[in-house]
């Protein structure tokens, strides 16, 4: 069995989102679904720092100090887009006019509820930024993640361990194994990686998982 | 005649009292007064509550005002960076007390404080510890958690232009918490890059008009403008 | 590719439900998008609840709307006016039910909508006739009244100009409650009268961005645009 | 003694607004006031239809439909003024940010509660407008008015008979006979019109007031 790579995550998201989708990418993995999207399909990207109708990346050279994403990278703004102050930008997230929102997580549970803030250890400082937000102000939010942690964990839980960044927010999830739909019966898996069974999905899962039909 | 053009940051700064609460523009270095805040460095104001987005990054700018140990306490969203070391150095030392905000209700909190609300129920945050202690609700079947405005006694926030009534324009993302914060602070202070006469800000653009601005001080643009990425803004 | 130009307003308008919640812009005359009005008339959904400053002047526009019978109730700040001959009968006949609300409690309800706060504390009303019934609070020595969001399933606004995206800029003061109730509604219907191609707007100045607008028309400038005062404009 | 007329009262209010003030400047007699601003301050006046730096009537023929003020009267704009909705206008008012506002009045009482709004006559339609947001909002609220009801009766009350509009929040009365601080300390009168002493008008208005020192 090959697992996705973070390319193909990628654009397996990004073939989920239809034109005309008002969508935040989180920072980190979400962002490359940016390099991913259907090139015939309009999207409108938002950024949480005020920007609607964001661009790729500059070319070297280009780069604005003024005109960066949520990450701090230096990004473009496709004709049609618009610049607006913090509280309209977040307005407009927990206001419910987003589409999508993609984040990358450390744990989801059945429940879609999602931890992906902080690791809980006590030592570690807190930082949050726009997180609790976005989890929950789109329409829908999807998870994109490794399958499993580095100790090979599942990170699909009944309960998150870590503290929450959000509660039933979570309305699907991509990761390296699959694509799994987060519904009020359950888990049901859209999409699985070649060689890999659903039973064997589940096991390596440790949470109980449905064929979507 | 009101002129609000003050002929140098030194001016602009000169009566921010000890223990003043601070509100500090910018999401990273876009937006980041950073002459303002050299300027409250050379200062001295101390046991102060700073109100930004971040925690600094680096050695200059909002690090460096925190690592002169004038800040008692940290209002924001996202301290921990990469750079955010003297931030970091300072936290793990009990000597900066920091309260941690998601992004939305920081600026909604800050929102609130300059549009006159007394407290407002918002959804980000309902069942994390980030509500701990803090009223909850149900609303037509959602939850919501009771914030409170967040005021300030100075605001410093960068614009691009800026006319004598105090009228301000940004540019591109630098915009973020700055009008915002103008309004929610008693004294706002900002820097631009250029001043005009009066009339010649389309009265259809300004973003922040004048009455939530004091002062205005101009800086010059290499400072602190638009820029090839530097280090700092990593 | 995405067009929210829309042909007529007849299109703009067709999939309005009897019973929907309208907001209609405009202060007095001026946002009033008169064409949208006079559409909504056409079309004849019926047992609306509509949400404006005013409850109509004169016999044209909202007045009219009032008149064909089509509003079930209307949630305004400033409904008696000289020329409110309309909305008088139907209210004194029983035939229009009236929620009354200060003005700035209107625009902040309008805009908690758009913004996904759940309910928000205002110092506007407290102890007034208008406040009855609403849960009041002190919060730091000052008494506030708890206020609802106000959502609606159509916003139908007047702007200047707007593009293929449905970004918006307006005109003046004719700006007043246009983009909040744009950010209110499932369906925001603009009117405009210059269409002009995607990028032509200055992303600096536009003051509804596209996604809160979900279909824009233009109709002529001489039905509405500025102009010296029209009778129905006292 | 002759009463202060309308443009004396206007012209008394005009007097004591400083340079640089932020006044919004309520429908009818207040309007008044913008006459008699001194031509030597730069004084920034606010529409509550979302108008800052409003500035005097165009002339005939020069009227334009969409920049009208809070009585839908036709003005213009002056240089470095600015327009935004409605909700930037009430928070503008709302958060304290008015220096001052000059409100008409039905009835004030001697701990400054204003009721301008609504006779409770039965049959009357309400509207209220922005007037409660006006009464609360700015730093002082003034009222201009005159003293006395047209049946003869005392507009200044230890209790307002009529619906109220806000609480506690006037600081000043302009009336045709006087003028007049709401303290903590009770009623203080600052000016009074020639011909007319304290005692009298004290007699006149029903309600205790002492000379302002």
């Amino acid at each position: 069995m090959n697992n996705w790579n973070r390319d193909q995550m990628a654009a397996r998201v990004a073939r989920d989102i239809p034109e005309g989708a008002y969508v935040n990418l989180g920072i980190g993995l979400p962002t490359l679904v940016a390099n991913h999207l259907p090139k015939d399909r309009e999207i409108f990207l938002h950024s949480e720092n005020g920007i609607l109708g964001m661009g790729p990346a500059p070319a070297t050279g280009e780069e604005d100090f003024d005109l960066i994403n949520a990450g701090k990278q230096p990004v473009t703004l496709l004709p049609g887009g618009a610049y607006f102050h913090h509280a309209d930008s977040f307005g407009m997230m927990r206001g419910g006019h987003l589409d999508i929102c993609v984040l990358g997580a450390f744990q989801v549970s059945v429940a879609g509820d999602l931890a992906n803030w902080h690791t809980g250890a006590v030592d570690a400082i807190p930082a949050v930024g726009g997180a609790m937000d976005l989890a929950i102000g789109a329409k829908k939010t999807y998870v994109m993640m490794e399958h499993l942690t580095k100790r090979g964990e599942s990170k699909i839980v009944n309960a998150c361990t870590y503290p929450l960044t959000g509660i039933a927010c979570v309305s699907r999830i991509y990761s390296d194994l699959a694509v799994i739909d987060i519904t009020p019966q359950g888990l049901q898996v859209v999409d699985i990686i070649d060689g890999l069974s659903l039973a064997e999905l589940q096991k390596i899962s440790g949470v109980s998982l449905k064929q979507k039909h | 005649m009101i002129n609000k053009i003050v002929a140098s940051v030194e001016a602009a700064l000169a009566d921010i009292q000890d223990g003043s609460t601070v509100m500090i523009g910018g999401f990273g270095g876009a937006g980041q007064p950073t002459e303002l805040i050299d300027g409250l460095i050379a200062h001295g104001a101390r046991n102060l509550t700073v109100v930004n987005n971040n925690a600094g990054n680096g050695e200059t700018g909002l690090a460096a005002l925190l690592g002169a140990g004038q800040v008692r306490k940290i209002i924001c969203s996202f301290p921990r960076q990469a750079d955010s070391q003297i931030f970091d150095g300072l936290y793990r030392a009990g000597k900066l007390e920091l309260e941690l905000v998601p992004q939305g209700n920081l600026a909604e909190r800050i929102r609130a404080a300059g549009a006159g609300i007394g407290a407002f129920f918002s959804p980000t945050g309902y069942g994390t510890d980030l509500a701990k202690g803090k009223e909850i609700r149900e609303i037509n079947g959602r939850m919501y958690v009771l914030e409170m405005p967040i005021h300030a006694d100075v605001a410093l926030v960068k614009a691009e232009t800026g006319d004598r009534w105090g009228n301000l324009v940004y540019r591109k993302a630098a915009r973020n918490f700055g009008p915002i914060m103008a309004s929610a602070a008693k004294v706002t202070i900002a820097s631009v890059h250029s001043v005009v006469e009066l009339g010649a800000l389309d009265p259809e653009v300004v973003v922040t008009p004048g009455i939530f601005v004091q002062r205005v001080v101009k800086v010059p643009r290499s400072a602190s403008g638009a820029a090839p990425l530097k280090k700092e803004a990593a």
